[in-house]
C-alpha cells in the first residue's frame, strides 16, 4: 500500500515556502505543522560520557537538566510550541529500556511545561539505526533490528507523536563511493539499496504510527548527503559531486511519504525542500543554528522552506550564558519569530524573507544553488517523472548538473576552476549506467567484496 | 634512472596499468628495489601535498594511492628479498560502540600511501582485538577513531589496554569529530590528528621520536 | 576638548538603521563601518584554564587554533570583512606583555588570511577594567591603571585599530543599587561617577589613539546594563526597572563620543541606537548569536540599527561541528548576509528587515520595547536636551518610564502585574532626587560606608 | 503569642520601624528570645518561597533581610544569654582573580536571612585567607564564587588548602557561571549551586549531614 507520486504538491516556486504546507497537521496539544508557524525543533545530546547500566543515573540527570533548561527558556520567551527530537545514541536503541527512562523523562518535563507554562510541546522520537553495527550490516532482522522496533513502539505508546530514524540503508557502499568520486556508486547506494530498504523499514514504521495514533514523520539521508556536504566543507570532495548527491537523496529519502510518513521530515534532511514540493508535506529544515553540530553553506537558504527550523544536535556542555542546549534553544526561537512575523504579515512578505534567505546563500555554493526554491521544484519534476528511484536518481542526478551547468554559464553561480570538471565527469558516468537496475546490482556484487553489503537484506538475488 | 621518474609521474596521475608496467620494467632493468619504492613515495608525497594545498580532491588521491598499492605488489616480492621492511607497520580502528569508518578509512589510506602496512580492524572494535593486533603484527603505530562523544570513554579503555602491556615504542594516534589535544593528553596519548591529512605527517613525526 | 551633542545626528527614526551610519569610516583593510555592510564582529575566550608565566604557552595555542579557525571558515564563506575583538581577561591586563602575546597572533593571523586569502580584518582592542581589583577601586592611577594604559598604547601601535573597554567607574556602588531595585542609586553610578570616571579616562584613550592613527571607538555599560538584564531574566529585578536603567546607561556610554570617539560602540553596549542617533557613528550590537554569552529579550531587535554584528564571547570548547568560536562565526556571517541582501537591495527593503527584527521582540519585553528605533530617537532627543550628565540622566530615565506606561496603556507593550508598580516607584524616586548633582553627592558619600568607594577619584570632595 | 505573629508580618514586609518596635516589646513582655527569632525566620522562609515562585523580586526580599537585622540587632543580646549560637557559620568570598560580587553578596544576604552568621570576606581572596577565617570564626560553611573561566582553577587551590588543614565538618559550596556539579565533584567541593536562591537550600542540606 505505497503511493508513487505522479503530479507535485507544489508546482510553483512561489508557493514553495517557510510556514505553509499544502497538508498540515495538529499536533496534541494544537501545535499546527504547515499551518502558519515555524516552530523551533530543539535536539540536544549527551557530554562525552560513557553509557551503560551504571551511568544511566547521570545519564538521566543531563537529560533532564537538558529538557528543563530548554522549556524553561522557550516558556520565558513564549514560543507558539517546541517540538523536541530524541535521537538516541547507539546504547540506546541496543537496550530499549534505557531509552524509554529517557523518554519518559523528556514526556514528564513537557507535560510539566504545558500544565504550569501553557507550553505547547511535542516529541519527536528518533531511535538511531543501529542494523550497521554488525558488518556486513543485517537490515532486517535480528538484535539491533528488534530493539529498534520496539523502541519505536514504545516510545509512540508513551505519548511520543512523531516517528522518524536516520535510516543507513546502502551506506554501507555509499562512503566508499564518496571518497572514490564515483557517482554510480552513489546513485546505486541511494536509489537502489536506500530505497528498498527504506520501503522494508518505512512500512514497519508507519504501522507503528497508526497502530498508536501518531505520526510516522520522515527520514533523511544524513549519512549519505551530509557525509557528502561535511567531506566538500572539508574539501575532500567537489562541492559540485556533494551537490548532485543531495539531489539524488531526495529520492531515496521519498521513500517515506510513499510508504505513509506525513512529516515534517527530518531536520538535516537538506533534500526536504525537494519532498515539500512533492508531497506537499511539513518540513523540518536546519541551517545557522545546525553549525554546532557541523558547517554548511546554506544558513540561510535552508530556512527557505521549513516548516520547523532546528539546531541539529548540540552537547550539554556549559558556556559562559548558561548550558549549550538553551543557547540553542534561544537562538532557535529568535530565528523563528522572524519568520512568523513576516507570515503575520501575509504571502508577499513571506516570499519577501524566503528570498532574502536564499539570495544570501545561492550564489556561492553548487549546494546551496540547487536547493533555491525554482531549483527544488525542477528536481521535484524530474523525479516523479520517472517510475522506479533508480530512473528518478539517474533522471534527477543528471537534472542537478544541467542546472549547475546553467548556473555557472549565466553566471549565476560561482564554480572554481578545479570543480568544472566534474560536471562532464558525473554526466558520462551516470549516461554510460545500465538502464536496468538488475544488471547494474549484478555488476556491483560480481565487483564488490564479499562480506560488504548481503544482497539479500535488499531483497536482491545474487 | 629516466623510467623511475616516469613511475614517479604515473602514481601522481594515478595511471595503474603504467604504472604497474613500469615497475615490472624496473625490477626486469635490475633497478634497486628500495629506489623503485622511493618513485612512488615521492609520487605520493607530491600527491598528498597537492590535497593538502587544496590542489586536488581525496578521490584524486585515492586514485594515485590505488595505482601505488598495484604496483607495489609487483614490487613487494623482490623489496622483501632485500631485507626490506616498511617504515611501520599500523593497526587502525574505529573504538567499541562506535561505526563510524570514512575518517579511520581515509587515515588507513593515507597511511597506506606512505609506505605503513596498515592493519585494519574496521569499526567497533574491542580494545583486547587492538592488543591481540598489535602483538600479532609487531605494530609501533596505533591509530584510534571514535566519532560518537559517548566512544569516547573506548579510547580511554583502549589506552589502559596498551599501557598494561609491555610494549616497546608503540605510539598512538588518536582522532575522530569530538577528540581534541586536550583528550589526547588527558588518556596519554602520544598525539593527535585534526584531520585525516595531518594524519601522515603526525604518524611520521611520532615515529621518528 | 569634549563635544557636547545638542543636535540629534539621526533624528527620523526610518533612517535609524543597521548598515549605514552617517559618520562612516574605514579601515586599514578597506572595510567601511556604517558605510552599506554590516560585518560580523567576533570575540572568544579561553576555556577554564589558569592564566600564569607557566600557562602562557597554552593560553597562546589557544588563541591561535581559535583565530585561526574563526579566520579560516570567514574565508570560506567569504564574508566581506570581520572585526576581531580581543577582550582581555584580567592577568592579561595586569601583565601587558601576557596581552601582548596573544595580540601579537592575532595580528599575524589576520595579516596571514589577508595574504593568503584576501580576507579584510580589523582588531578590535579591548583590554578590561582591572581597576576595581582593589576596592575600593583606585581609578586614576596606580599599577591597574598603568598596566591597562601600557596595553592600550602598546596594541594600537602594533596595529589594533579600534580601542574600546568596558569601563567600570561607579559600578562598586551601582552593583548594591540594582538588588536594592534603587533607581537613585543607579543613576548616581552611572551618570554622576561613571560620566565622571569616563571623562577621565576616555580622554587619556582618545590621546592614545591619536597617537597610533587609530581609532577611539566606544565604550558600553556592560557592567551596569548588561548586568541589569541578566538579574531580570534570572527574575530577580523587574524587568521595567531593567529597561529605564538602560536608558540611563545612554548617558554613560555617551561621554567616551563627547571626548573623541568614532564607533563603533562595543558591542554588548545595547544602549547603542541611542547613541548612534546621538552621534551619527556606527555601532556593533548583539543579540541572538550571543546567547553563548548571555540570554536576552532582543535577540532579533537588537540587530535593527547593527554596523557590526557580535558573538559577546564565546569560550574555546569542542561541540560536535567543531570549536564553538568558529561555530559562532559561521552563525554570524549568516545573519551578516541576511542583512546584507536587504541592504544591497535598497532603503526600503532595509527598512523592512529592521522592522522585522522589531515586530520580533519589542512587545514581550519592556527592556526591548525602548530600543524601538522611535523609541531610541525620543529617548535621544531627551539626553541632548539636558546639559550635564545627570540632569540628562533623570530625564531619560522619566521618557524611559513614560515611553513604557503609554506602550503598555495602549497595549503595545505586555507588562506583567507585579511589574506595573515599579513604573510607580521609579517616577517617584527620580522626581524626588535633587536637582543639584553636588546635594546628592554629599547626600551619597554621608551615608555610605566608608571605604565602599574614593569620592576623589571621582574628581568629588567630601 | 499575637504579636509574635504581626512580628513575621512585619519581616515578610520588611517594615523595619516596626519589626524592631514589635521585637523590643516581645522582649519586654517576657517572650522567650528563640521563639521571637523563630517568628522571624518564618517570615523570611516565606519570603524566599514567595522569591522562589516568582512571586516578589530580589529588592523586596533585600528590604525584609534588613528589617530582620535590624531586628535582630535588638534580640541578639538576649539570645546570646540564653546560649544560642546561630545555625552555622559562614565564610564566603569571591576567589583570587575575580572581582565579581553580586552572586556572593546575593548568597551572603540570602545565608543571613536563613539566619546564619555570615562573614563575608570580598572578592579577590586568596586561599590562605579563606582558610585563616574559617579557623578564627569556627566557621562550618564555606562559599566559594567565582565568574571568570580562568578563576575557576583557584577554587581547586582553595579547595586544596581547606582539605589540608584537619577541619572537622567544614562544608563548601560552590557557585558562579562557569561552574557545574561535574567541576564541584572534580575539585572535592560539596555542593553546587545553580544560582543565589538555591544556596540556601544547599546550604541547609549539607549542615543537615
Ligand atoms: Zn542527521
Ligand atoms: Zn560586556
Ligand atoms: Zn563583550
Amino acid at each position: 500500500m505505497s503511493t508513487h507520486y505522479t503530479s507535485l504538491a507544489i508546482d510553483d516556486p512561489t508557493k514553495l515556502v517557510f510556514g505553509h504546507a499544502p497538508n498540515p497537521f495538529t499536533l496534541r496539544r494544537g501545535m499546527v505543522l504547515g499551518g502558519g508557524l515555524v516552530y523551533p525543533e530543539i535536539n540536544f545530546t549527551l557530554p562525552p560520557m560513557l553509557i551503560e547500566a551504571g551511568t544511566m543515573n547521570k545519564v538521566c540527570t543531563e537529560y533532564r537538566q537538558m529538557i528543563t533548561g530548554v522549556l524553561k527558556r522557550a516558556a520565558e520567551l513564549e514560543s507558539p510550541g517546541v517540538l523536541v527530537e530524541f535521537e538516541t545514541l547507539p546504547p540506546m536503541t541496543e537496550h530499549p529500556d534505557w531509552g524509554m527512562q529517557i523518554v519518559n523523562i523528556l514526556l514528564d518535563a513537557m507535560e510539566e511545561a504545558h500544565a504550569k507554562d501553557g507550553l505547547a510541546s511535542a516529541l519527536r522520537m528518533t531511535p538511531n539505526d543501529n542494523r550497521e553495527m554488525v558488518r556486513p550490516p543485517q537490515m532486517r532482522s535480528g538484535i539491533y533490528w528488534e530493539g529498534m522496533l520496539e523502541l519505536f513502539d514504545r516510545s509512540a505508546a508513551a505519548g511520543a507523536e512523531l516517528l522518524s530514524i536516520e535510516s543507513v540503508g546502502g551506506k554501507e557502499l555509499h562512503d566508499d563511493a564518496l571518497t572514490m568520486g564515483d557517482m554510480q556508486g552513489s546513485i546505486f547506494g541511494l536509489s537502489v539499496l536506500g530505497a528498498r530498504d527504506m520501503k522494508f523499514l518505512w512500512t514497519h514504521i508507519v504501522e507503528i504510527a497508526k497502530r498508536h495514533g501518531v505520526h510516522a514523520a520522515g527520514d533523511t539521508a544524513c549519512g549519505f548527503g551530509n557525509t557528502a556536504m561535511v567531506l566538500a566543507e572539508q574539501k575532500m570532495i567537489p562541492r559540485v559531486f556533494a551537490a548532485v548527491v543531495r539531489a539524488v537523496t531526495a529520492v531515496r529519502s521519498l521513500v517515506a511519504y510513499e510508504c505513509g510518513a506525513v512529516g515534517p521530515g527530518k531536520d538535516c534532511g537538506y533534500e526536504n525542500p525537494i519532498l515539500k514540493a512533492i508531497t506537499g508535506f511539513p518540513m523540518s529544515m536546519e541551517g545557522k543554528c545546525a553549525s554546532c553540530a557541523h558547517f554548511s553553506p546554506m544558513g540561510n537558504l535552508a530556512a527557505a522552506c521549513c516548516d520547523t527550523w532546528s539546531n541539529e544536535s548540540i552537547q550539554n556542555v556549559k558556556l559562559l550564558g548558561g548550558m549549550a542546549p538553551t543557547m540553542s534553544m534561544e537562538q532557535l526561537i529568535y530565528d523563528c519569530r522572524l519568520m512568523n512575523v513576516a507570515l503575520g504579515e501575509g504571502p508577499k512578505e513571506v516570499l519577501k524573507l524566503r528570498d532574502w534567505f536564499v539570495a544570501s546563500d545561492d550564489s556561492l555554493d553548487p549546494q546551496a544553488y540547487i536547493l533555491r526554491p525554482d531549483c527544488c521544484v525542477q528536481l521535484a519534476q524530474a523525479i516523479i517523472s520517472k517510475d522506479t528511484p533508480y530512473t528518478a536518481a539517474r533522471h534527477v542526478g543528471l537534472t542537478a548538473i544541467d542546472i549547475l551547468r546553467q548556473a555557472h554559464a549565466d553566471k549565476s553561480l560561482k564554480l572554481s576552476d578545479r570543480e568544472l570538471p566534474w560536471l562532464d565527469t558525473m554526466t558520462d558516468t551516470i549516461q554510460e549506467m545500465p538502464d536496468d537496475e538488475n544488471v547494474l546490482a549484478q555488476q556491483v556484487i560480481a565487483t564488490t567484496e564479499p562480506g560488504r553489503f548481503l544482497p539479500a537484506e535488499y531483497g536482491l538475488t545474487s | 634512472m629516466a623510467n623511475l621518474n616516469a613511475l614517479t609521474e604515473f602514481i601522481k596521475s594515478g595511471n595503474r596499468s603504467k604504472a604497474t608496467k613500469l615497475t615490472q620494467e624496473a625490477l626486469d632493468a635490475g633497478e634497486v628495489p628500495q629506489g623503485i619504492l622511493d618513485a612512488m613515495v615521492v609520487g605520493m608525497d607530491v600527491v598528498g601535498e597537492r590535497f593538502k594545498c587544496n590542489e586536488i580532491f581525496v578521490p584524486e588521491m585515492l586514485i594515485a594511492a590505488r595505482a601505488m598499492k598495484e604496483a607495489m605488489a609487483i614490487l613487494e616480492p623482490a623489496l622483501v628479498k632485500t631485507g626490506y621492511k616498511p617504515i611501520a607497520t599500523a593497526v587502525i580502528g574505529t573504538v567499541q560502540g562506535d561505526l563510524h569508518d570514512i575518517g579511520k578509512n581515509l587515515v588507513s589510506m593515507m597511511w597506506k600511501g606512505a609506505s605503513f602496512n596498515v592493519v585494519d580492524l574496521g569499526v567497533n572494535v574491542p580494545a583486547e582485538k587492538f592488543v591481540a593486533a598489535i602483538k600479532e603484527h609487531n605494530a609501533t603505530l596505533v591509530g584510534l577513531s571514535a566519532l560518537l562523544t559517548t566512544t569516547m570513554p573506548a579510547m580511554q579503555t583502549v589506552m589502559d589496554a596498551i599501557r598494561a602491556e609491555d610494549f616497546v615504542g608503540v605510539k598512538v594516534l588518536i582522532g575522530g569529530a569530538p577528540i581534541t589535544q586536550n583528550y589526547a593528553d588527558q588518556i596519554g596519548a602520544d598525539a593527535f590528528a585534526a584531520d585525516a591529512a595531518s594524519a601522515v605527517d603526525a604518524a611520521r613525526k611520532l615515529l621518528a621520536n
